[in-house]
């Protein structure tokens, strides 16, 4: 169960959030000028890395506000946790 | 303001029966943990930009309350309340029947600004937890850290408790002065729970409680 | 006092004498007993079989480990608990406790046949056989097999106890209440931290318990720790656990305590739970878990009356009994000596250490001597023998070049083996630390940690009474940071400690056929751990799976490592490079019911209630669950069948009047400038247009194209949109639009708030809705034309606000009344007074679902399921033509959905018109006899329409809207239904009823 | 060919006391180049070797494996395996795995100790029974045996469950394929492991992969731990790792990394003789042949590589097993752990071909992966020899997601297994 350190909030357990998944794919502009395939690529191609991983938490049992976590999907470790728009923290592999 | 018939309402605790199971004041005052249902509040959820300060100032020309932009504390004033809920969101309490008149004198006051004032008195009552045993009750369903270093009087959180979720609120000392000093033995804390969850919670509170002495209070 | 009581030694109390039952047999035993030392002290050794064997078994440990003494406690109904280790068993007057694993008795047990049979069974060997004839696996072999699984017998009524949970929260947890542990605790909590201190067992003092004697600031061991205790319990920022395990270490310091508060109790009251799970999130760890012992591996090894020494000791100095009058020692480590003096002091003949090294400390041996004691250094032992207990062992002498010589038998009721100690990394390995090989202790040891944690004593491979308290107080002084500095102990009296490691002990006889247990329990001997690497199973997982090594209830807590250095040997590889199975979660067996906790019957999950269900409870309702709600289903008059009640239910609303608890919906307020703008982009429809006081029907979609949810939506203003969504949708609507809100559209200016409890909401159904409205309503003109069908208005009924909707569902003149939820149940029973003259009848979800199927309206997630988009559910009308985007558009543009073959929702009459299709009945194009049978679609929703009297149901086909007037085959269990296609409405096609 | 395994071998092997038994598999050194090489030592990937060399006769194949074999989510799945799927595609090749499973201890020599004991699902709502009765129909119009029990029906075959109609999720209704069971995980990856290694196939172990060498669009072979090693065509069967292996092959795959947990209590005496499994409240369980309580529940939320879980959904899914089975609430959990699962959107697999030439995967199973092994196996074994879909996997492509043909198969996932 991991402590999230919700941006608006302070740290909280796991329970009072939920996952947004992969973080920072920005939903298409003029989705009608995509070819088919761009589409499918917005809509369901991930990186899915062993390793630091940008992704989405949404506070759902608090304040309700989404925002990005940036976690190691091996050794599970949460180097940043920062608002919606903000760039994503530069980490060395 | 409109006429309400108040002979109408009903919490959704009412069918518990819990005025007439209130144990003594003597009773109370033994117990480990004591329950309550305060019915009927009256409850605003309000929406703006906190680093607007003219947005700040009309809410406080209204209600008299600063709200707070620390989170997970409240401002109180009398017999009002915000409760920070988060950056853009509070919850503005007080005693049932003053609905009409917040949202209208609020929403007159922020004419012209991006807010949202909605009246949501009726949808959760609350529950007052207090006694000695209070935080150990409130640790069986929660995940909050209560000790009185981390939370304390004038904090409130919005969090789940069992298996519902919940805005908890632990009220300034009672008559044992502002040091809080009071609170540490015996704090109370107010839940704010939704009405379709609220008898789930009762009887979870009941029952989770049944190791500690136990009173209902009313109200 | 019994044969094997020794006066004046021990923690237990002479004066609190009990009463247990152990296989049907009364003894007598001591408060502070365990059953196995309460047992010991009656002579008992035989407790039990082995699991694939079903050989004799002993008390093999003084703890957790014990793979061996597993029993079943009867406490009475809904109270068995099988499968209980007898060594960390507290005595209780009156404890009933039985045996298990054989038939028909433990003494005479038909399974023991398994031990003769043993060659033909190594491990693995089911894997070779029980393959012919194929029949047989499932008829035969497996039942056989199965017979024999299992130990204990599982309970036969429910668990009769409650469990508790809790959270907790500190600044540091500290996992073993040693000497490691104490020292790191009292450091710790100088500063004030809040400490949490936690034993598994029932009082603190670990390894100090079982060593009285030695001295701790000038004051006898016992002495000191009352004081320790003391201390600790004096401070309010302590909390101290005992019978408390630490099961798991999970990610960010969180871990689980199962603190056990009344299996030790000869009866407990019924309001304290059995047992209370701690959710702890700790800022820093201190593991202290100390060392096990290793047996060591010779034949019959296992034989009753086989023990660890340190156990030997335990049962001495803590329980104040004796586990022989004649025992012998077998030993490659100096901590086995220690009991041999403290048995022989307690007056136990001590016939013989036997110790494999040739030259053992002198100061050992000098001791030996003055207390009578013979040692063998640099022999071996090479059997045992004895039945239900062992009488005698075999050893022999092994010269420096390994040459073992002639063998001697010694007579001996008890064997105290010592084959050294291996560290406790449990937890440190649940938190994914390294975990690093000591070659001098032939073991892992902590290494590089992976969470807030440090280790300390026994369990970091630090031994040793002083250096453990030492780097207790260093670990207790770091996690307390700058604030804390290490308290200092001095230690008087300590005893050496150190040894060498063994695999299988030498012997001058056939190793093959040697019975040289490693898991006492699965029965995993020496040579099946060879056999699986001569297989080619060369991985320490491969050979664990293969011989089940390490698999039973201990975890191999003992077996692990001798598994690992016999693999490694076979193998040819350094162990560490041959590796160790993982350690999991829990560290030791957890019950069930203290992961439950609260969770149980009515609080399983939440059950939601509108403010109208007492009404509809008090009134006979048949309620049906509906995510988490619970709703009105139909509601039966006396003696009515479900089909009666509906069938009244729907003629009442379609002639005159029905009333409908439709609370549940989710209802959501979007407020703002930019309101209209948000509602064109998350839902297909256009809403630039709709006029303030006007609905429309919604439709929302996910980005894939397939419809999520629906929901009429009315405007109550240019900046306000009541949404309404379905009940099982309400949360995931508002979270999805939350979602866009704030992360794709942020310049949006909206602020959207649930009011889904703030309304309840009251369905009004039939010709004569209007009619009972009027008396009531304040403020609102109902006139046809003032309030035309979907429209909204804001006003009073019976006093009260309301946001009155003219909205149907059912094809009838409609309205849905919001009433603030606390005014729902008194403005329900007005409508039902005022409806009275029009024979008002209230209605449930069955004839709800029956009513708007004959109109042809869909209900998401049953004429919908995720693969359906608004074009195959004949609802393009929907879709906002002119709108540049909105959630999903793009999805439906895809070939695949653009396939004419899409199933697509249409009606359907059958032939007989009294048959009604089976929901979810396939459809088939021709009268096909046989299987398989190409399906072209189901049926989603189907009725006995009682307006039509006859059936009617919608339906997913294969490009069913080019197909209307067509014949389809519906093949249901026991008949082949013959139906037509038509299109969804099949009352009211042109809508009539609604427009008066 | 090795020596076969009997009763008989048994005996003569007891004679000497089992020191003559040779190895089930070799542990060569990877040769230069392979016309196939397998990625991944796991049931599926051993069996697309197995049937590589038996049904289409390559046999200069390798499996490299980056543990030991079959110590991934073979060797940590709860072993269910079952054919009741909704949609036609689905139905179709997990039958086929079904069909192969039901001969595959005597096919392979080696007792995979497959268990026809039944699947029982449980219906505890309205909704629940509707979606139960579609899919119970779809099943039987394809020829698969599957049927609707009642209550008093479910009472009879599993007395111990729970079916107070006044429990929070009463039970209404169950469906039942009786030629559902379990098997005995590790040792269908030792059995094909003994079988592929006994046509010659290279097995080895200890061997990740570090790269894939392509040129011109066509993959050449593998950088690996042990070296360089040629391919003329590679299979990526790695199941929790497909997404990384992409990644090194230069390409994405709409596929999320989940842990999916699972437990076992300590061995009772067997009461407990079918799977049940209850997607409302979500858990299944089965009875080891050793009497352990086998468990499973639905996966972690988040994207993960650690084989770790949270506990709170392990504590979810005891809660719902003790509510099912009341006599359980005293036994106890002995041992919890977690796989990596490979997810994707519409809860079906990716069998085929790929963006690069000559690499092909196999991957996407999420949850329900052990069951489909031999069948699995089988049709990538084709679609590697052939260089096209065999007509069972042609509908579990990749374009599928461009397209919008999804197979959406939620719904028999239920709760993951």
């Amino acid at each position: 169960m991991f402590l999230i350190s919700c941006p608006f909030c302070g740290p909280r357990e796991e329970s009072e959030f939920s996952y947004g998944h992969e973080g920072h794919i920005a939903r298409p502009a003029d989705p009608d000028s995509l070819s088919d395939a761009e589409w499918a690529d917005y809509l369901f191609m991930r990186k899915n890395p062993k390793g630091w991983h940008y992704e989405r938490w949404n506070h759902a049992r608090g304040c309700r506000r989404w925002f990005n976590v940036a976690r190691h999907t091996v050794t599970h470790e949460i180097r940043a946790v920062y608002k919606m728009g903000d760039p994503p923290p530069a980490i060395e592999p | 303001m409109t006429m309400i018939d108040f002979s109408l309402r009903r919490s959704p605790l009412a069918h518990r029966g819990l005025i007439a199971r209130a144990a003594s004041d003597a009773a109370a005052r033994e117990a480990g943990v004591t329950l309550g249902e305060q019915p009927h509040r009256c409850q605003i959820n309000l929406r703006g930009d906190a680093g607007d300060s003219g947005f700040l100032a009309a809410v406080e020309d209204v209600t008299g309350l600063r709200l707070p932009v620390e989170p997970n504390t409240v401002a109180t004033v009398e017999d009002l309340s915000a409760l920070w809920l988060g950056p853009d969101e509070w919850l503005i309490v007080g005693p049932g029947g003053r609905e009409g008149d917040l949202t209208g004198g609020l929403r007159g006051a922020l004419e012209g600004r991006h807010f949202a004032v909605t009246d949501v008195s009726e949808a959760r009552t609350v529950i007052a937890i207090s006694g000695p045993h209070a935080r150990d009750l409130l640790a069986k369903g929660t995940s909050l850290d209560l000790h009185p270093r981390v939370f304390g009087p004038g904090r409130c959180a919005q969090s789940g408790i069992a298996k519902a979720t919940m805005i908890l609120h632990q009220l300034d000392a009672n008559g044992d002065g502002a040091d809080g000093a009071g609170a540490d033995e015996q704090p109370t804390f107010e839940i704010y729970i939704a009405n379709s969850f609220a008898d789930y919670l009762w009887t979870w509170l009941e029952r989770a409680a049944a190791e500690y002495r136990v009173a209902v209070t009313a109200g | 006092m019994t044969g094997y009581r020794v006066a004046g030694r021990g923690r237990v109390d002479p004066d609190a004498r009990l009463r247990f039952i152990f296989d049907g047999r009364s003894y007598e035993g001591l408060h502070g007993d365990t059953l196995a030392s309460a047992l010991l002290a009656n002579g008992v050794h035989f407790v039990g079989r082995s699991f694939k064997y079903h050989r004799p078994r002993g008390i093999m440990s003084a703890g957790v480990e014990e793979a061996n003494a597993l029993v079943g406690v009867d406490r009475g109904r809904g109270r068995y608990t099988p499968n209980t280790r007898a060594t960390v068993l507290e005595l209780y007057d009156g404890l009933t406790a039985e045996s298990q694993n054989y038939w028909p008795s433990l003494r005479y047990d038909i399974g023991a046949v398994n031990d003769i049979a043993a060659p033909l069974i190594p491990a693995g060997f089911y894997y070779k056989t029980f393959k012919w004839p194929a029949s047989f696996w499932n008829k035969v072999y497996e039942p056989v097999i199965r017979r024999s699984a299992g130990l204990g017998r599982a309970p036969t009524a429910p668990d009769a106890d409650r469990y508790a949970s809790r959270f907790a929260h500190c600044d540091v947890l500290i996992v073993g209440a040693g000497p490691a542990g104490l020292a790191a605790a009292l450091t710790a909590s100088e500063s004030g931290a809040r400490v949490i201190l936690a034993d598994e067992n029932p009082e603190i003092g670990g390894s100090l318990l079982s060593d009285p004697a030695v001295q701790i600031d000038g004051k006898d061991a016992w002495n000191w720790l009352e004081e320790a205790r003391a201390t600790l319990a004096g401070r309010a920022n302590v909390t101290l656990l005992t019978r408390t395990t630490a099961i798991g270490y999970y990610h960010q310091n969180f871990l689980g305590l199962v603190q056990r508060l009344t299996d030790h109790l000869p009866a407990a009251a019924s309001s304290l739970p059995r047992e209370r799970m701690w959710k702890v999130r700790a800022a820093q760890v201190v593991l202290a878990q100390g060392a096990i012992e290793r047996p060591l591996v010779f034949d019959g090894n296992d034989r009753p009356g086989v023990m660890l020494a340190g156990a030997g000791r335990s049962f001495l100095n803590r329980y104040g009994v004796k586990v022989g009058n004649r025992v012998a020692v077998v030993t490659v480590h100096d901590s086995a000596y220690l009991a041999a003096f403290d048995l022989a002091r307690a007056g136990a003949g001590v016939a013989t250490i036997v110790d494999l090294r040739r030259n053992p400390r002198a100061a050992l041996l000098a001791e030996a001597r003055s207390l009578g004691i013979e040692v063998l250094s640099g022999w071996t032992v090479t059997a045992t023998k004895g039945r239900a207990r062992i009488a005698e062992i075999r050893v022999n002498p092994v010269d420096q070049n390994g040459k073992v010589g002639a063998a001697r038998m010694i007579g001996c009721d008890a064997l105290l083996m010592s084959g050294g100690w291996t560290p406790s990394v449990h937890l440190f390995s649940h938190s994914k630390g390294a975990l690093d090989w000591r070659e001098d202790l032939q073991a892992f040891v902590p290494g590089a940690p992976n969470e807030a944690v440090r280790c300390a004593g026994a369990g970091n491979g630090t031994f040793g009474l002083a250096a453990a308290l030492a780097e207790g107080a260093a670990a207790g002084a770091a996690t307390a940071g700058s604030a804390g500095t290490p308290t200092v102990f001095s230690v008087d009296g300590e005893a050496p400690f150190s040894g060498v490691y063994f695999r299988e002990l030498p012997t001058d006889r056939d190793p093959t056929r040697a019975k040289a247990f490693i898991d006492f329990q699965n029965d995993v001997t020496a040579k099946d751990i060879r056999l699986a690497v001569r297989e080619g199973f060369r991985s320490i997982e491969h050979v664990k799976r293969y011989t089940t090594n390490g698999m039973a209830t201990d975890q191999g807590k003992t077996s692990n490592i001798n598994g690992l250095m016999i693999a490694a040997d076979a193998v040819g590889k350094p162990a560490p490079e041959v590796g160790l199975t993982t350690f999991r979660p829990p560290y030791t067996p957890t019950t069930f019911g203290a992961f439950v906790g609260y969770s149980r019957d009515a609080h399983f999950e939440v059950e939601r209630k509108t403010s109208i269900d007492s009404w509809a409870e008090a009134n006979g309702a048949v309620f049906e669950p509906v995510s988490l709600w619970r709703r009105a289903w139909y509601f039966p008059r006396s003696g009515e069948s479900m089909h009666e009640a509906v069938a009244r239910e729907c003629r009442a609303t379609r002639r005159s009047l029905g009333i409908f608890d439709a609370s549940t919906l989710g209802k959501i307020e979007v407020v703002g400038p930019d309101a209209a703008e948000f509602m064109n982009r998350m839902y297909t429809n256009a809403w630039t247009k709709l006029a303030p006081g006007r609905c429309r029907y919604g439709l929302l979609l996910g980005e894939d194209g397939f419809i999520r949810d629906d929901g009429v939506i009315g405007r109550l203003s240019d900046e306000r949109f009541h949404v309404t969504t379905t009940t099982g949708g309400a949360a995931r609507v508002l979270a999805t639009m939350e979602d866009y809100l704030q992360t794709e559209w942020p310049d949006l200016k909206v602020w959207l708030t649930s009011t889904s409890e703030q309304w309840a909401v009251i369905a009004l159904n039939g010709p004569n809705a209007r009619k009972v409205l009027e008396p009531l309503v304040q403020g609102i003109d109902l006139n046809g034309e003032a309030f035309p069908h979907m429209a909204v208005r804001e006003g009073k009924i019976c006093g009260v606000p309301t946001r009155l909707f003219r909205v149907s569902f059912t094809g009838e003149l409609g309205f849905e009344v919001n009433v603030p939820a606390r005014f729902g149940l008194s403005v329900w029973k007005a409508l039902i007074e005022q409806g009275r003259p029009y024979d008002i009848t209230p209605y449930g979800t069955e004839t709800m679902h029956a009513l708007r199927a004959e109109k042809g309206f869909i209900i998401v997630g049953q004429d919908t399921d995720g693969t359906v988009t608004p074009h195959d559910a004949g609802m393009s009308w929907a879709i906002g033509k002119t709108k540049p985007d909105f959630v999903g558009k793009r999805s439906l543009a895809r070939p695949d959905m653009q396939d004419p073959k899409r199933k697509q929702l249409v009606g359907l009459l059958t032939e007989k018109p009294e048959t009604v299709l089976e929901e979810g009945a396939q459809i088939v194009d021709g009268p096909y006899a046989a299987v398989p049978m190409p399906m072209i679609g189901h049926v989603t929703s189907s009725y006995h329409s009682e307006t039509l009297g006859r059936s009617i149901a919608l339906a997913l086909i294969q490009g069913g809207h080019g197909r209307k007037g067509e014949t389809v085959y519906v093949p249901m269990p026991g008949a082949m239904h013959k139906a037509t296609i038509t299109d969804t409405v099949f009352v009211d096609k042109e809508g009539a009823k609604l427009n008066v | 060919m090795k020596a076969r395994y009997s009763i008989f071998s048994l005996a003569r092997n007891a004679l000497n006391y089992h020191q003559d038994w040779r190895q089930a598999w070799r542990s060569p050194e990877p040769k230069s180049e392979y016309d196939v090489v397998i990625v991944g030592g796991g049931g599926h990937g051993l069996a697309t070797a197995y049937y590589l060399a038996k049904e289409h006769g390559i046999t200069n194949v390798a499996v490299v494996e980056k543990g030991w074999l079959g110590g991934g989510n073979t060797g940590r799945n709860t072993t269910i395996v079952r054919s009741n799927y909704l949609w036609d595609e689905s139905a179709a090749i997990y039958e086929h795995s079904l069909k192969l499973w039901e001969g595959l201890s005597q096919e392979l020599n080696f007792n995979v100790m497959f268990s026809q004991r039944g699947i029982m699902n449980l219906a505890h709502n309205q909704h629940e029974l509707r979606e139960l009765h579609r899919r119970i129909n779809a099943i039987r119009l394809n020829g698969i045996d599957s049927e609707i029990l009642n209550v008093e029906q479910i009472k009879a075959f599993c007395p111990i469950l729970n079916c107070s109609p006044t429990a929070r999720h009463p039970v209404l209704g169950a469906s039942l394929q009786r030629r559902g069971g379990t098997a005995r995980h590790d040792a269908v990856a030792w059995g094909y492991a003994r079988g592929a290694d006994s046509r010659g196939v290279d097995i080895i172990q200890n061997c990740e992969v570090t790269g894939f060498r392509i040129s011109n669009g066509r993959v050449q072979g593998i950088e690996t731990t042990k070296g360089y090693i040629g391919a003329k065509k590679v299979a990526c069967v790695t199941a929790g790792h497909s997404g990384v292996m992409a990644g090194l092959a230069g390409f994405r795959l709409p596929i999320e990394s989940h842990p999916l947990q699972a437990l076992v209590s300590e061995p009772v005496k067997p009461v407990l003789d079918t799977v049940v499994m209850s997607p409302a409240v979500h858990v299944y369980v089965s009875q080891s042949d050793k009497g352990e309580l086998v468990l499973g529940a639905g996966i972690d939320a988040y994207n993960s590589y650690a084989q770790t879980g949270s506990p709170l959904v392990v504590e979810h899914q005891l809660n719902a097993l003790v509510e099912l089975f009341p006599i359980f609430s005293r036994l106890r959990v002995l041992r919890q752990w977690a796989g990596i699962v490979d997810t994707c959107p519409d809860a079906s697999p990716i069998i085929g071909k790929m963006p690069v030439e000559g690499l092909y995967f196999n991957c996407g199973w999420g949850t329900g992966g052990f069951k489909a092994t031999p069948g699995s196996g089988w049709v990538m074994a084709y679609t590697v020899a052939q260089d096209r879909p065999h007509p069972l996997n042609a509908p579990f492509g990749l374009e599928r997601f461009t397209s919008g043909y999804l197979i959406d198969e939620h719904g028999a996932a239920g709760v993951a297994h």
